[in-house]
C-alpha cells in the first residue's frame, strides 16, 4: 500500500517549487507586504549567521574571569574591586572595548560568540520540532479527512486529548522524565505540537474534497491516490507553508521557555539558556538578559511577519 | 404632459472610481439618467458593467476608501447628493431614497431578527413608538404576501426561505415610504416561480404607491416585464436610453441589439443564438475608444480613435455610437 | 429498441438520512431524488428543469455515481452502472462525462488548463505525451481556445473561458453522453450565448449526447429535444420539447412556463404560485405539489399520482390526468 | 424556537469532557510515576544527611503511602480515591494537595483575571478602531505594534519589566510579596508589571484577532443594508458589524484561556516568584509530588473543557444559525 501511495506521489504529485509560474505569482503577491520581505531577509541573514557566523567569532565557551562582566562597546559600567592595599572597595568604571562587541559574561565569555552559535541551535530546533510537528499533523488531517468514519473519529478525538493536555506543562514534564538533552527537547515538542496543524489540514481537506474540480476528478475515474496526492496535497500545500512559517517562532519561544525554567539542555548555549543566565545578574550585567532575548523577539517577529504575508499572498479572497 | 418638471432624481455625469494598487478601476464613467416621478426606469447590464456602483454612489455608500465619486452631479429635490454632508445623506437614506439589495441571504444581518431590522429604521428617521413601529412592520409584510408575518417577525434570516427573506427587505425598505426606492438586481438569486411574484410586487408598488422606482438588471426579459424607460450600461457608461418597447423592438446600440440576440426566449424558437464575441471588458483597462469596438460586429476605423457622443434620435431615444452620427 | 437508448434511469433514490439527539438517532430522509424513470437516446439532448432543492443536480450526480444511489437502477446501454465495481466503473467513465455549474469551482487552482484538460487521458493511459500534448492543443481550439494558453493558471482566465476549459476536459476522451448541471447559470447574458452556441456545435459535431440540466425554462427550450420537469424530487412531466411547451398538461409546468419573463411579453393571464417550495425532508402528503396548486382536486392530498403516459412520449404525475379531467 | 436539544447536547458533551479529563489524568500519572525517582527520594536526600539508616525508611514511606505496590494498584486506587474527591498527600509539602491548592490558588487567579480584563477590554477597542480605520497610519501604528507584542517573549518582557522599573528604577519591587492583603493598593501596584507581563501578549492578540474579526464583516451585504437605511455609523458598527465579529472574538479569546493558564501565567509566575498554581506544580514536578501534578493538570483540564463547553453553549445565543447535534 505505501509502496504504490509512494509510486503515484511520484508520478503525479508535482511539487509547487518546479511550477515556476505559479511560484512567480505567488512571490509577487508576498513580495507586495514590505513587512514579509523584511521578515525573509532578516530569517536569511539568520540563517547565514547561523551557518557561516561560528568560524568568525570567537570560542563561545571560552572562560576568562579577567574579562567578567564587560559591558557592549558604548555602554560603561560601574565595577567593584577589593583593593589589597588599602583593603577597601573601590569602584571603577569599566568600557566596552572591540574584542567583545556586544560583552562578556559572569564567566567572561564572549556574549557575541554565544549569540551567534544560540542562532544556529535555536533555528535548528525550530526547523525540526516543527518539521516532525507538520509532517505528523499533515498525516494525521490528511487521512483523518479522507478516510472518515471510525478513523477519523478515533484521529479526532484523541486530537481533541492532545488539544486540551495543557501543553506546556505536558512539556515540562516530558522534559523532567526524560532528561534536559537538546533532542528529547526537540522531539517532546515535535511530538506534542502538531494538533492545530492536523485540525487545521483535515477541515482544509474536508472543504476540498467537496469542491467541483474533485468532482469533476472523480468523474473522469480518478483513483483516491491521484486524488489525493494530485489535487488534495498541492491545495493544501501553501495552507502548509503558512503554518509552518507561523510555527516555528513558537517552537523556538518553547525551547527558550523551558531552558529558562531550569529545563534546557547545559550543554548547548541555546538563546534562553543565555537569557536564564543572565536574569540572575541583572543588576551586575543586565546584558547578557537584553542581548539574547532581543535576537529571540526578532527572530520571532520576523516569522510573524513572513507568515501573515505568505497567508495574504497564498489567499485567493484577499485582493492585494 | 411637461416631461423636465417630473424628474425626480437626475444624474449627470456620474464617475465613480476606485483606486487600488493594481490601477484605477473606472467602475462608474460618465453616467447620464434621469427618473421620471411614477416611473419604473431599469438599469441593464451585464456585470461589472457599473450598474450596482452607480446605485451605490447615488446614496453615497461606496466604500472609501478605495472607492470615490470623481465627478458629476445627483441632483434630489434641489440637492446634489455628491456634495451632501454625511448628516444630510443619512437623513435621506431609507428615508426619502430606500435601497433593495440583490442577494436576500447577504443583506440581512444573520444574528439580528428580521424585525428588529425592519423596525430599526423607522425608530431613526420616524417619531415611531416600538408597538407603533412594529404594527407598521407587520402590515407591511402582510402587503407582500408573507404568511404567519408574527412569525416571520421574531425569525432569524436563515430560517426563511430566499423569497420570503427578499419579501422582508423589501418591506423593509418601504418603512419610512420612500419617495424613490433603488432594486438591485432584487430576483437575480430566486426561483423563476418566486421571481414572479416579487416581480407582481414590484409592479403594485408603482401602480398602488405611485412608487418611482429604479430597478437594476441583467435579463431583458425581466426589463421587458416591468420597465418602463431602460438605461443600458457598458464599460461603466450608458450607451444608450429608451423607452422600453423602443429598445427591446429597435436598439440603436449594436450592444444592445446583441443582447437581446444573446437571449434565448420562451416566446420564440431560435436555431441558433446571436451571440458577441470575446468577453466584458476590465473596468481598470477599457479599450480606447468607444469600449464596445473591440466585440463589435459594424467596427468602423473611428470606434477605436473617438469615444461617441451622446445623441438624441428622439427625444425619448439617446444613444452613444458612431453608427448613428 | 435498445439500441439507440443510451442511457435509461429506472425508478432511482437518493435519501440523506437525517439524525437528530443525544444517540443520533435516525429521524427521517431528505428524499433529493425520490423514484425518477427516464432513458436518454443516443445523440439526443434531455432537458431537466426544476427549481432550486428540486434534485436535478443530485439526480444528475447519482446517474454518474458520484452519490451512491439508494436503490434503483442506471442502465448505461443495458448495464447497471449502480452495481459495477470500482474497475468497471472507471472504464465507463470514458463514456460519460460531466460539466459543472461553477467554472471557478471545477477546475483545479493548482494545476495549469493544459494539465486539466490532460487529465482524463493520463488517468486513462491514453497516449504518450507527445501526443496528449497534441489533443490537449486541439480540444482548446475545437472550445475556442488558443493552444498557447495550456500553460496558464484558471486565475488568468475569466469565467466564460474557465467554462470552456471544463467542456474541452470533459470531451477530452470521447464520451457519448455529457451530463450538463447548470452550465450557463454561473455565466453573463453575452457568454452564456457563446457557450449555449458551442455547446449545440459540439453535440452536433461528436454526436453526443446531453442530460443538460437547468433552472432556466427558456435556456431549455434552446437547447434541448426533450424535457422532464422535477419537483420536490420526482419527475412532474415529461415530454417532447414542442409539445410540453404548447401543451403543457401539469399545474407545475403550467406555472413555470408563465412565471418565466420574456422580452416579447404574453397577453395572457399570469400564473402565480403562492408560497415556497416545501422542504424534501418534509413533503406535503399525497402529490407534493397540491398545497401550491391552483387546480388542486380533493383526491390530491390523498394519493401520490403515478407518471403516466398520457399521450405517445407524453408523461404527466397529476391526478387531473387520471380523471381525464384536462 | 426553543432550545430543547440543547440539553442533550450539553449532556453529551459533559460526558465527553469527563472521558477526555480521565485520559489526560491517566497520561499524566503514567508520565510522573516512569519518572526518574520516587517520592520518597525527597526523605532519602534528608536522612542519608542525618545519618539514619535509609532502606528501611524508604521502604516504611513507600508501604505508608502504597508506593510499592505494582503500579496499575497505585493508579487503580489514586482513581477511586479521585472518584471520592479525595486528591491525595503532597509529599514535598507534607500536607492534603486540597490545602495547597486552596492556598495557592488565589495568586493565579488575580492575576489571570486581571490580564485578561486588561488585554480584553483595551485589546477590542483598539482592534474595532483599527478595522474602522483600515489603511490609515492609525491602523499601520495597531498592527505593527500588535506584532511586536505577539512576537515578545512574555518571559523576557517580564525580566526587562524588573530590569528598567524595579532595578534601574526602583519603582517597583522585584519580587512579589506574598504578604499584602488581597484587596488593597499595595498589591495592586505589586501586580501592575506581572499583569503588564502576562497582558502584554494577550492585548496583542486580541487586537488582532478583533481587527480581522470586524474587517471580515465591515463589506459584507448587511452592512451597506444598515449604512442604506440611514443608520448612523456609531450604530452600523457596534450594532450590526460587532456582534457579528464577536464569535470568532469569544472563539479565540476562550481557546487563549486555555493556553494562558499553564502557559504565559505559569512562567510569569516564575520570573516575578508568585506562588500560584504555576508555581506549585512546577515544583511538585521536580520533587516528582504526583499528587500535586495530577491535581494541578486535572484543575487545568477541567478549567478548559468547561471553558470550551460553556463557550460553545453561548453560540447559540450570540449566533443563531449554530445548532449541534
Amino acid at each position: 500500500m505505501t509502496r504504490r501511495l509512494r509510486d503515484i506521489a511520484r508520478k503525479v504529485g508535482r511539487p509547487l517549487y518546479v511550477n515556476r509560474r505559479l511560484v512567480n505569482y505567488y512571490w509577487e503577491r508576498t513580495r507586495r507586504n514590505k513587512l514579509a520581505v523584511v521578515g525573509l531577509a532578516f530569517i536569511l541573514f539568520l540563517i547565514l549567521l547561523g551557518a557561516v557566523g561560528p568560524f568568525f567569532t570567537l570560542d563561545p565557551t571560552l572562560v576568562d574571569f579577567e574579562q567578567k562582566n564587560l559591558p557592549p562597546v558604548g555602554f560603561t559600567t560601574l565595577k567593584s574591586v577589593y583593593d589589597i592595599e588599602t583593603d577597601e572597595l573601590a569602584t571603577s568604571e569599566v568600557r566596552g572595548i572591540w574584542t567583545h562587541p556586544l560583552g562578556t559574561d559572569s564567566k567572561g565569555r564572549d556574549m557575541l560568540a554565544m549569540i551567534v552559535s544560540g542562532a544556529r541551535v535555536s533555528l535548528l530546533v525550530g526547523l525540526i520540532a516543527s518539521g516532525i510537528a507538520i509532517v505528523l499533523g499533515t498525516i494525521v488531517g490528511v487521512l483523518s479527512a479522507y478516510l472518515g468514519g471510525w478513523a477519523d473519529n478515533v484521529m479526532m478525538r484523541f486530537t481533541d486529548i492532545m488539544m486540551t493536555f495543557p501543553f506546556f506543562l505536558l512539556l515540562v514534564l516530558i522534559v523532567f522524565i526524560f532528561g534536559p538533552r537538546l533532542v528529547f527537547i526537540v522531539l517532546a515538542i515535535g511530538l506534542t505540537g502538531w494538533t492545530g496543524t492536523a485540525r487545521l489540514v483535515r477541515s482544509e481537506s474536508l472543504s476540498l474534497r467537496t469542491r467541483e474540480f474533485v468532482m469533476a476528478a472523480r468523474a473522469m475515474g480518478a483513483s483516491d491516490g491521484r486524488i489525493i496526492f494530485r489535487h488534495l496535497v498541492p491545495n493544501v500545500v501553501s495552507l502548509i507553508i503558512v503554518i509552518a512559517t507561523l510555527s516555528i517562532p513558537g517552537v523556538i519561544l518553547a525551547e527558550a521557555a523551558l531552558s529558562f525554567i531550569g529545563l534546557g539542555d547545559p550543554t548547548v548555549a541555546s538563546w534562553g539558556i543565555i537569557l536564564e543566565a543572565g536574569q540572575h545578574s541583572l543588576d551586575t550585567a543586565w546584558w547578557v538578559a537584553v542581548e539574547p532575548g532581543i535576537m529571540l523577539f526578532l527572530t520571532v517577529l520576523a516569522f510573524n511577519f513572513l507568515g501573515d504575508g505568505l497567508r495574504d499572498a497564498f489567499d485567493p479572497k484577499s485582493n492585494i | 404632459m411637461n416631461a423636465m418638471s417630473n424628474v425626480i432624481l437626475k444624474i449627470t455625469n456620474l464617475k465613480t472610481h476606485f483606486f487600488t494598487r493594481r490601477g484605477v478601476v473606472k467602475a462608474v464613467d460618465g453616467v447620464d439618467f434621469e427618473l421620471r416621478r411614477g416611473e419604473c426606469l431599469c438599469l441593464v447590464g451585464e456585470s461589472g458593467c457599473g450598474k450596482t456602483v452607480t446605485a451605490l454612489s447615488i446614496l453615497g455608500l461606496i466604500d472609501s476608501p478605495p472607492g470615490r465619486i470623481v465627478d458629476g452631479e445627483v441632483r434630489y429635490d434641489n440637492l446634489d447628493l455628491v456634495k451632501c454632508s454625511a448628516r444630510q445623506l443619512r437623513q435621506i437614506r431609507g428615508k426619502e431614497i430606500a435601497m433593495v439589495f440583490q442577494e436576500a441571504q447577504s443583506a440581512l444581518n444573520p444574528v439580528l431578527t428580521v424585525g428588529d431590522q425592519i423596525i430599526e429604521q423607522m425608530k431613526i428617521h420616524l417619531p415611531m413608538e416600538h408597538r407603533e413601529a412594529r404594527n407598521r412592520a407587520l402590515s407591511l409584510l402582510e402587503e407582500m404576501g408573507v404568511p404567519s408575518v408574527e412569525r416571520v417577525m421574531s425569525s432569524y434570516p436563515h430560517q426563511l426561505s430566499g423569497g420570503m427573506k427578499q419579501r422582508a427587505l423589501i418591506a423593509m425598505s418601504l418603512t419610512c415610504d420612500p419617495q424613490i426606492l433603488i432594486a438591485d438586481e432584487p430576483t437575480t438569486a430566486v426561483d423563476v416561480t418566486i421571481k414572479a411574484q416579487i416581480l407582481d410586487i414590484f409592479r403594485d408598488l408603482k401602480a398602488k404607491r405611485q412608487m418611482s422606482l429604479v430597478f437594476i438588471t441583467h435579463d431583458l426579459a425581466v426589463v421587458a416585464e416591468i420597465g418602463d424607460r431602460a438605461v443600458v450600461i457598458y464599460g461603466g457608461k450608458n450607451i444608450e436610453s429608451a423607452p422600453v418597447s423602443e429598445i427591446i423592438g429597435s436598439p440603436k446600440h449594436p450592444y444592445t441589439a446583441g443582447l437581446i440576440g444573446c437571449l434565448p426566449d420562451i416566446s420564440q424558437t431560435t436555431d441558433r443564438l446571436a451571440s458577441i464575441p470575446g468577453n466584458t471588458p476590465s473596468p481598470i483597462d477599457l479599450p480606447q475608444g468607444c469600449s464596445f469596438h473591440p466585440r463589435c460586429s459594424k467596427v468602423m476605423e473611428v470606434c477605436s480613435q473617438r469615444e461617441p457622443a451622446q445623441i438624441a434620435i428622439s427625444q425619448e431615444h439617446q444613444v452613444s455610437c458612431h453608427l448613428n452620427q | 429498441m435498445m439500441s439507440h437508448e443510451l442511457l435509461d434511469v429506472r425508478d432511482l433514490k437518493k435519501y440523506y438520512p437525517v439524525t437528530a439527539g443525544f444517540l443520533s438517532r435516525h429521524i427521517g430522509d431528505i428524499k433529493a431524488v425520490d423514484g425518477v424513470s427516464f432513458h436518454v437516446r443516443e445523440h439526443e439532448i434531455l432537458g431537466l428543469v426544476g427549481e432550486s432543492g428540486c434534485g436535478k443536480s443530485t439526480l444528475g450526480r447519482t446517474i454518474l455515481r458520484l452519490e451512491e444511489p439508494t436503490s434503483g437502477e442506471v442502465l448505461h446501454r443495458g448495464t447497471d452502472i449502480a452495481k459495477l465495481g470500482k474497475r468497471e466503473l472507471r472504464e465507463l467513465r470514458k463514456e460519460m462525462q460531466i460539466i459543472l455549474q461553477d467554472p471557478d469551482a471545477s477546475l483545479d487552482p493548482r494545476m495549469t488548463v493544459g494539465d486539466s484538460i490532460c487529465e482524463p487521458l493520463t488517468i486513462h493511459n491514453i497516449g504518450d505525451e507527445k501526443e496528449r500534448t497534441e489533443r490537449v492543443a486541439e480540444l482548446m481550439e475545437q472550445v475556442g481556445l488558443e493552444a498557447a494558453q495550456a500553460t496558464h493558471h484558471p486565475h488568468e482566465f475569466s469565467g466564460g473561458q474557465k467554462q470552456r476549459v471544463g467542456i474541452a476536459r470533459a470531451l477530452a476522451i470521447n464520451p457519448k453522453l455529457i451530463i450538463a448541471d447548470e452550465p450557463v447559470s454561473a455565466l453573463d447574458v453575452s457568454i452564456q450565448a457563446q457557450i449555449l452556441n458551442l455547446m449545440m456545435d459540439i453535440q452536433q459535431e461528436f454526436g453526443l449526447a446531453y442530460l443538460f440540466i437547468a433552472h432556466d425554462l427558456s435556456v431549455i427550450k434552446h437547447m434541448a429535444h426533450r424535457v422532464a420537469v422535477m419537483y420536490l424530487g420526482k419527475i412532474a412531466e415529461l415530454a417532447s420539447k414542442p409539445e410540453l411547451f404548447q401543451n403543457p398538461l401539469h399545474p407545475y409546468t403550467e406555472a413555470l412556463l408563465s412565471a418565466v419573463p420574456s422580452v416579447k411579453p404574453k397577453g395572457k393571464e399570469r400564473i402565480l404560485l403562492h408560497g415556497d417550495v416545501p422542504s424534501p425532508l418534509n413533503p406535503p402528503p399525497g402529490c407534493h405539489f397540491h398545497p401550491r396548486c391552483h387546480r388542486v382536486l380533493p383526491s390530491c392530498s390523498r394519493k401520490e399520482p403515478e407518471l403516466a403516459e398520457i399521450s405517445q412520449g407524453h408523461f404527466v404525475a397529476c391526478h387531473l390526468c387520471d380523471a381525464g379531467d384536462l | 424556537m426553543g432550545k430543547s436539544w440543547l440539553r442533550a447536547y450539553i449532556l453529551k458533551r459533559l460526558l465527553y469532557a469527563v472521558i477526555i479529563a480521565w485520559g489526560i489524568l491517566t497520561v499524566t500519572f503514567v508520565l510522573v510515576r516512569v519518572g526518574p525517582s520516587s517520592p520518597a527520594d525527597r526523605y532519602l536526600a534528608n536522612m542519608t544527611a542525618s545519618g539514619q539508616d535509609v532502606s528501611q525508611i524508604v521502604e516504611a514511606i513507600e508501604a505508608r503511602y502504597g508506593l510499592d505496590k505494582p503500579m496499575h494498584e497505585q493508579y487503580i486506587e489514586y482513581m477511586g480515591n479521585l472518584f471520592q474527591g479525595k486528591l491525595g498527600w503532597s509529599f514535598s509539602n507534607s500536607m492534603p494537595v486540597i490545602d495547597l491548592i486552596k492556598t495557592h490558588w488565589i495568586y493565579s487567579f488575580q492575576l489571570i483575571l486581571l490580564s485578561s480584563i486588561f488585554a480584553a477590554l483595551l485589546g477590542v477597542v483598539v482592534g474595532i478602531y483599527s478595522a474602522v480605520k483600515q489603511y490609515t497610519k492609525t491602523d499601520y501604528i495597531a498592527t505593527f505594534f500588535s506584532f511586536v507584542g505577539i512576537s515578545l517573549p512574555n518571559f523576557w518582557l517580564g525580566v526587562m519589566l524588573i530590569l528598567v522599573f524595579s532595578v534601574k528604577l526602583g519603582l517597583f519591587k522585584t519580587y512579589y510579596d506574598t504578604g499584602l492583603p488581597l484587596f488593597s493598593l499595595d498589591n495592586l501596584k505589586a501586580l501592575v508589571l506581572p499583569v503588564m507581563t502576562l497582558g502584554t501578549g494577550m492585548l496583542a492578540g486580541y487586537v488582532r484577532y478583533t481587527r480581522s474579526a470586524m474587517l471580515d464583516n465591515l463589506r459584507k451585504g448587511f452592512v451597506t443594508t444598515a449604512r442604506a437605511k440611514g443608520l448612523p455609523e456609531r450604530t452600523v458598527i457596534g450594532k450590526h458589524v460587532f456582534r457579528n465579529a464577536l464569535l470568532p472574538l469569544v472563539t479565540i479569546v476562550m481557546f487563549d484561556l486555555g493556553s494562558i493558564v499553564f502557559g504565559g501565567a505559569y512562567l510569569t509566575e516564575i520570573v516575578f516568584g508568585i506562588p500560584g498554581l504555576g508555581q506549585i506544580s512546577f515544583n511538585a514536578i521536580f520533587a516528582n509530588d504526583y499528587p500535586v501534578v495530577v491535581a494541578v493538570t486535572l484543575i487545568g483540564t477541567s478549567i478548559v473543557l468547561l471553558v470550551n463547553l460553556v463557550t460553545d453553549v453561548a453560540y447559540t445565543y450570540l449566533d443563531p444559525r449554530i445548532r449541534y447535534d
